[in-house]
């Protein structure tokens, strides 16, 4: 009783600090490690400017997924994946250049709408444990793209430029060199802003799908995303097929991660064939959640503060923490237990909030109720 | 008939019978491509042994309906850190493994009985923040395996520089101090781990035993109905943390006996990935998020062990390639997938 | 409805045709580019001297006498130029032609023949 | 005569079975436009079948279908799903509120029936990507709102509004719809002060006088006799009258809805025993149980007295007991031997004395997958340290499964639970002999106080009398306290000294079970009792 108590006369302020706590603790991780690492504010930018056209696309993958309630949607490796076979393709058909890049969006868009689908009905048999039975399904599917990539590619799926091919005749190489299609997207229309390499169109794109989202929640599916993402019993009542609108949010997110992934890799220009996929998930959540979302509310601006703060740590925690304890690694090991950690924190944090505030919302109907008993009471009380 | 075939294979999940096909094809196999059955047995044997008490870890908190413990990790930080104290503290044989269960019980009841409150706050949500925090955990010791200021030349990288090597041998200390523990050799290719083996049965009679207690008793109950054991008076939040006390103590000693096979304490992100194959082994053996017993593991880990250890020496004669990483994360995460997508919600 | 099944069926069309095209401009070829002697039936063009070579306005290098460079040219139609040079020096003499190339087609261009307008200056492969 | 009148809606000898028992009777009912019909019946009378037939739920497909016809508007219907009633003009307006919090009004009355704009997009992934057309949104709910005669912003969150205003929304969303004709509302009041439900009533009235026909379920007797054009009263699956208001007084609904056959009485004990000395005092109790909130009880039972607690279903009844032994949040003061008692606390309302059988046989008061020895001794053992055998000291305390399972048997013996043998599973048994394994697992606690609430729901009738038989014999025999919470009142009123009925939530009137059974009835419809003070002066003395 006195704890609950406790909970109800929580102040505002205290409130904004619990509603804020990950981006809040992020800014002041930041202050700290940014003089910490010595880097110069001009790298800083710049590496911040990469980061944001490398990435944001990837984060953006995340909201509509959040808008289902659906939570965090750790399967946006799946159209990581997606993107990935796409450029594969591209590469052993030696298309370069700005055609090669739509060519890998078109191409691995049905693959990434594929992959969504499955991934959308996996999800509807887990109610309530999307995110860890998606997070295992994206493990299960990497095996999956192990067999196909590495065993299927030049065996069944016709593959036969040597240049991506292992040397034993199938198989993709581990890492495939993107450097014909480096950067196409970012250095499309070269702008310089003291130094800085602009990368228009790439941000041209990202500023597009941004309005697109914002449009698409006007829309009826929008509307329909949104109240399934609130109640899925009201949804179903009042005649909206809740499993199809929960398999469709996967699928944009599905492909939209999958888009991402090849706007990442043009960027670097080169793939890590294994690698590059799995870790998708887990960087673009943190980021996420690092904005100051939640599990239940993401929005555009949660993407682009998290997405700053968080690889503005990534950038500087090697150099903070040699400059700290003397080891570079030690920085390494800070960002993994830095982005595991917001993650475990946000969630757990959330959970728990979820819990603390039913049980405030029960508490204020059942004052509520008391409140209308008495002043019944006092005003004579008889209904009749 | 057709529906008869059809409940007795959703009785016992479709994955399960075609991984087990799956695993008899193999055995069928082996003869064939020149590999002796002998070894492949000792193989299985031998990692039976040393993974059993990993997955035995799990039963607990399964039994108490705090699902499948994705933060395994925990338990074998806690077992990590009393291995390396023990070697530090330089002490060889039996004196040295048996300290190094020690300090790591200390360890796990502390670190478990923070995570079960943890649990305890989050109940519905246990598994996804559970993944993440042993994630964390495992990167946040990564740091202190850097800083801890251990000073064994055993331990230490040999250049100079502070920080713990990744990998340990635990050679000079009590590598096989179980394994060798009765040995029995039958032939030439099979060495039977009786130690290590009776350490498992020991232990697994523990945990048997302490489900027959009145605690055990009101632990299993609140894990099959929560409402129910609280209609009877249960504790249920303080079930659930012994239970996750528990599941700890026995995932650090089952690294302790992991290492003591294996040879080598591997540190730093090493353990990130653990929990899956355990889990995957004790779903394999017919448990599910809501319900496993001493069976489960037993089966589990066999048939998981079994499947690792054919499936790239015979794959590998029959296709000149090993295909065994990929069907290994197929099996054990679609194993763990399927066990999610057949949640039926505990009351 | 029906105006619906048009429409996507013309959206679909005309994706496979946007890929088509797409595969059509970006695929790359590869252009040999050889300085050297060629002889056709009767006649040899013969290589005498070193040219700048340019494909696609990207400047491929010189080659010398008896050289052989290659060149990377991305989509249908292409075009060649070459510049004389003598003792180190530019003459401003430039050859220039066009061709196109299919899909799956390398070429080699011969650049003495190519100077003589024989016929046989380029030699496609598939 | 009739025939001329033009009705909108007629009901024609529907009759319904389930699983072989005939759940509705014959029944006939026609509704003319702008007419309210005042629907009344206790629970199970065969109310929210009837309506499931009239809004086609598959749930009357699955089973059959029925018999009879359903004329509306002039034809034939049989719908196949509530979406085709809608659809044909027919809206219902549920009890609980299937809202959107975190909508606005607006939002919430077009859910998934909002207007859009065609915008091209959607020629290529269907009309799901037109956008939402905000300002036809908000004219067609202000036209919804100002038809409701009520003052609501169309833009307001719906979590931010009063809960009579989330009525509104809900009956607004109904009539936005050009077509609807006939409304059913579904204890539209059940749930809002009196203040609200003046509002919600006076609405409803508006509506039906611009024509739309209403179908009025509620147990607020009075508001049926004020606002309904005609009342039917169900029970048992048949109409047993219809009456009109201004001809009829409340004691005659109560009579046509408990049944004048009760009258003989059924009372059972040989008389009425009295007591001396008070076991259990309730003051001011608060529960927060969904669906049967408990707001503010005080009652006192004696000891030795078996005390029944009867009410319609979701009134509270259940809530009293589920509250008391810490199973729900609750508020208040309740003294047990004249000691106060910590409530939210299971283990230790248990350790005091008093035990609960619950009315969730299935998922509170059974472990169905074990077998019946654990199921009998398990509470005891944790309870009372019963069953174990320690070890080392007593530092481990062992299940001793021998005494479980003879404690087990001579239960099973005294009960008569028919069962192959104690280590049979919970699961196979029958209704009846669940339900005596629930009460089994209580008695071996030696409680002095026992709640049980509903105990024989969902048992055949031979088992009915045993468990009740049961009760009473423990009752005698033990000199156990016993309270009852059941909604068959002739079941309280065959083995109960005294019996309150819980209306909304508060104990409305306590009456000796000899009392007539139209006291009852006119005490579950709202209608304060009379002679309350004096009954409860009767329990204190």
């Amino acid at each position: 009783m006195k704890k609950q108590s406790l909970t109800k006369t929580m102040n505002p302020g205290v409130q904004f600090l619990i509603n804020y706590a990950v981006p809040i603790i992020f800014t002041i991780l930041v202050a700290f490690a940014i003089p910490l690492s010595g880097l110069s504010n001009e790298y800083l930018v710049r590496e911040i400017m990469t980061r944001l056209s490398r990435d944001s696309f990837l984060i953006l993958a995340l909201l509509v997924p959040v808008m289902a309630g659906m939570g965090m949607n750790f399967s946006i490796v799946l159209g990581a994946m997606a993107g990935q076979i796409g450029l594969i393709f591209i590469t052993d058909w030696q298309i370069i250049g700005l055609p090669g890049v739509l060519l890998a969006l078109l191409i691995s868009t049905p693959i990434a709408i594929l992959l969504g689908y499955i991934a959308g009905i996996v999800l509807n048999h887990a109610k309530g444990r999307e995110m860890v039975t998606g997070f295992m399904l994206a493990f299960f599917m990497n095996g999956i793209y192990q067999l196909v990539v590495l065993y299927g590619m030049g065996n069944i799926i016709p593959i036969s430029n040597s240049r991506i091919l292992l040397p034993r005749g199938y198989g993709i190489r581990n890492a495939i060199s993107l450097v014909d299609i480096r950067q196409v997207l970012d250095k499309l229309i070269p702008l310089k802003i003291g130094g800085i390499l602009i990368p228009v169109v790439t941000l041209l794109v990202i500023a597009a799908l941004c309005v697109f989202i914002i449009w698409f929640k006007k829309t009826k599916l929008g509307q329909e995303i949104r109240i399934v993402g609130q109640d899925n019993d009201v949804a179903r009542i009042s005649g909206i097929n809740v499993e199809r609108t929960r398999i469709l949010s996967i699928v944009i997110s599905t492909v939209l991660a999958c888009y991402g992934q090849i706007i990442f890799l043009q960027n670097i220009g080169n793939m890590n064939t294994y690698g590059g996929h799995s870790q998708v998930g887990v960087f673009a959540i943190a980021a996420l959640l690092v904005g100051g979302a939640t599990v239940a509310k993401a929005n555009i601006p949660n993407v682009f503060i998290g997405l700053i703060l968080f690889h503005t740590m990534f950038v500087v925690s090697p150099r903070a923490g040699r400059a700290l304890m003397g080891q570079a690694q030690l920085g390494e090991y800070f960002r993994v237990f830095v982005s595991y950690g917001v993650i475990a924190f946000s969630l757990a944090l959330y959970a728990w909030r979820k819990r603390v505030e039913k049980e405030n919302e029960r508490k204020k109907i059942m004052n509520y109720r008391k409140a209308f008993s008495q002043s019944s009471n006092t005003t004579g009380g008889n209904k009749f | 008939m057709k529906e008869k075939i059809k409940s007795i294979i959703e009785s016992i999940g479709l994955p399960r019978i075609i991984i087990f096909l799956f695993l008899v094809l193999l055995f069928i196999l082996t003869p064939f491509v020149g590999i002796r059955f002998d070894t492949s047995i000792n193989d299985v044997i031998i990692r039976f042994s040393m993974n059993g008490i990993l997955v035995l870890s799990l039963v607990p908190m399964v039994k108490s309906g705090c699902g499948l413990n994705f933060g395994l990790q925990l338990g074998i930080i806690a077992g990590l850190l009393g291995a390396v104290i023990s070697i530090e503290m330089e002490l060889t044989g039996f004196a040295g493994f048996f300290t190094a269960i020690g300090i790591a019980i200390f360890f796990a009841v502390v670190l478990g009985f923070l995570y079960g409150i943890l649990l305890n706050k989050i109940k519905g949500d246990e598994m996804v923040v559970a993944t993440y925090v042993g994630f964390s955990s495992v990167a946040f010791m990564s740091i202190m395996w850097l800083i801890l200021p251990f000073k064994s030349p055993n331990m230490i990288w040999a250049y100079g520089g502070s920080g713990l090597r990744t990998a340990i041998s635990n050679e000079d200390y009590w590598i096989h101090i179980l394994t060798n523990f009765f040995q029995i050799n039958i032939g030439s290719h099979i060495n039977f781990p009786t130690g290590t083996i009776l350490f498992f049965a020991l232990l697994s009679y523990l945990v048997w035993a302490f489900f027959r207690t009145k605690i055990g008793t009101a632990i299993a109950t609140t894990g099959s109905n929560s409402n129910y054991a609280k209609s009877c008076g249960i504790n249920v939040d303080k079930m659930r943390v012994i239970s996750v006390i528990l599941s700890t103590v026995l995932s650090a000693i089952g690294i302790i006996v992991y290492q003591e096979s294996f040879g080598f304490i591997q540190l730093y992100m090493a353990p990130l990935y653990m929990p899956f194959p355990a889990i995957a082994a004790l779903l394999l053996g017919g448990a599910s998020v809501g319900k496993a017993s001493i069976k489960n593991v037993i089966i589990g880990t066999f048939l998981f062990q079994a499947i690792l250890t054919m499936t790239p020496s015979i794959l590998n004669n029959i296709i000149q390639s090993d295909m065994s990483e990929a069907i290994r994360m197929i099996v054990s995460n679609g194993m763990i997938v399927y066990a999610l997508t057949r949640v039926v919600k505990v009351r | 409805m029906r105006k619906r099944i048009i429409i996507r069926t013309a959206l679909v069309a005309a994706l496979i045709l946007i890929g088509i095209f797409l595969y059509a401009i970006g695929k790359e070829h590869k252009v040999l580019i050889d300085n050297r002697d060629i002889s056709v039936g009767d006649i040899t063009y013969s290589a005498s001297t070193t040219y700048v070579v340019w494909v696609d306005n990207q400047e491929i290098g010189v080659i010398k006498k008896g050289e052989r460079n290659a060149a990377i040219a991305i989509g249908i139609s292409h075009k060649i130029v070459v510049e004389e040079i003598k003792s180190n020096v530019l003459t401003g003499e430039k050859h220039e032609k066009r061709f196109r190339l299919k899909t799956n087609e390398s070429t080699t261009i011969n650049i003495p023949a190519m100077i003589n307008n024989a016929n046989e200056w380029i030699n496609k492969t598939n | 005569m009739e025939s001329k009148e033009k009705y909108l809606l007629k009901i024609e000898h529907v009759s319904k079975y389930f699983y072989g028992n005939k759940v509705l009777k014959d029944i006939n009912i026609s509704v003319r436009p702008g007419e309210i019909i005042g629907l009344v019946g206790e629970n199970g009378a065969g109310k929210s079948t009837l309506m499931n037939i009239l809004f086609g739920d598959p749930i009357i497909h699955k089973t059959g279908g029925f018999e009879g016809k359903i004329i509306f508007d002039g034809k034939e219907v049989n719908f196949s799903s509530p979406f085709d009633a809608i659809d044909a003009g027919i809206g219902m307006v549920h009890q609980e509120f299937n809202l959107i919090p975190g909508f606005t009004a607006t939002e919430n009355i077009l859910l998934n029936k909002e207007p859009t704009k065609y915008n091209f997009f959607s020629e290529i992934f269907g009309d799901k990507l037109n956008v939402l057309n905000r300002e036809e949104m908000k004219k067609r709910a202000i036209e919804a709102i100002k038809m409701l005669e009520i003052k609501l912003d169309p833009e307001m969150i719906v979590k931010e509004m009063p809960v009579g205003y989330k009525q509104f929304i809900e009956i607004a969303r109904e009539i936005n719809r050009e077509s609807t004709k006939l409304l059913v509302f579904d204890e539209p009041t059940a749930v809002l002060t009196e203040s609200e439900a003046d509002i919600v009533m006076k609405a409803i009235k508006k509506l039906a006088a611009k024509g739309v026909s209403i179908i009025f379920i509620s147990h607020r007797l009075q508001e049926i006799l004020d606002s309904c054009d005609r009342i039917v009263v169900l029970r048992d699956g048949t109409i047993q009258k219809e009456l009109i208001p201004s001809e009829t007084n409340p004691t005659e609904v109560a009579e046509y809805m408990i049944g004048r056959e009760l009258t003989k009485g059924i009372w059972k004990f040989k008389e009425i025993r009295k007591f001396n000395e008070t076991i259990l005092e309730v003051n001011n109790l608060w529960v927060d149980m969904t669906g049967e909130q408990v707001s503010g009880v005080s009652f006192k039972v004696d000891k030795g007295e078996i005390f029944g607690i009867g009410g319609l279903t979701g009134q509270g009844k259940l809530g009293i007991a589920n509250g008391i032994m810490g199973l729900y949040p609750a508020e208040g003061e309740v003294k047990f031997k004249g000691k106060s008692i910590y409530l939210n606390n299971p283990k230790y309302v248990l350790e005091q004395g008093m035990a609960f059988v619950s009315e969730d046989r299935r998922g509170l008061g059974l472990l169905l997958d074990q077998p019946i020895f654990w199921n009998i001794a398990f509470t005891a053992m944790q309870i009372k340290d019963n069953f174990t055998k320690s070890l080392l000291g007593g530092l481990i305390k062992w299940r001793d499964e021998k005494a479980m399972i003879k404690i087990a048997r001579e239960h099973v013996e005294a009960l008569q639970i028919k069962c192959v043998n104690e280590k049979q599973l919970a699961r196979e048994l029958s209704g009846g002999n669940q339900q005596k394994l629930c009460m089994a697992k209580v008695f071996v606690l030696k409680p002095e106080l026992i709640f049980v609430s509903e105990p024989t729901r969902g048992i055949d009738v031979g088992a009915k009398s045993l468990v009740l038989d049961t009760l009473r014999q423990y009752n005698s025999k033990y000199g156990i306290t016993i309270i009852v919470a059941s909604s068959e009142l002739e079941e309280l009123r065959s083995i109960c000294e005294r019996i309150a009925i819980v209306d909304e939530g508060r104990i409305v009137g306590i009456l000796p079970s000899t009392a007539e059974p139209t006291e009852f009835g006119l005490l579950m419809l709202g209608k304060k009792s009379e002679t309350e003070e004096v009954c409860i002066n009767e329990g204190k003395d």
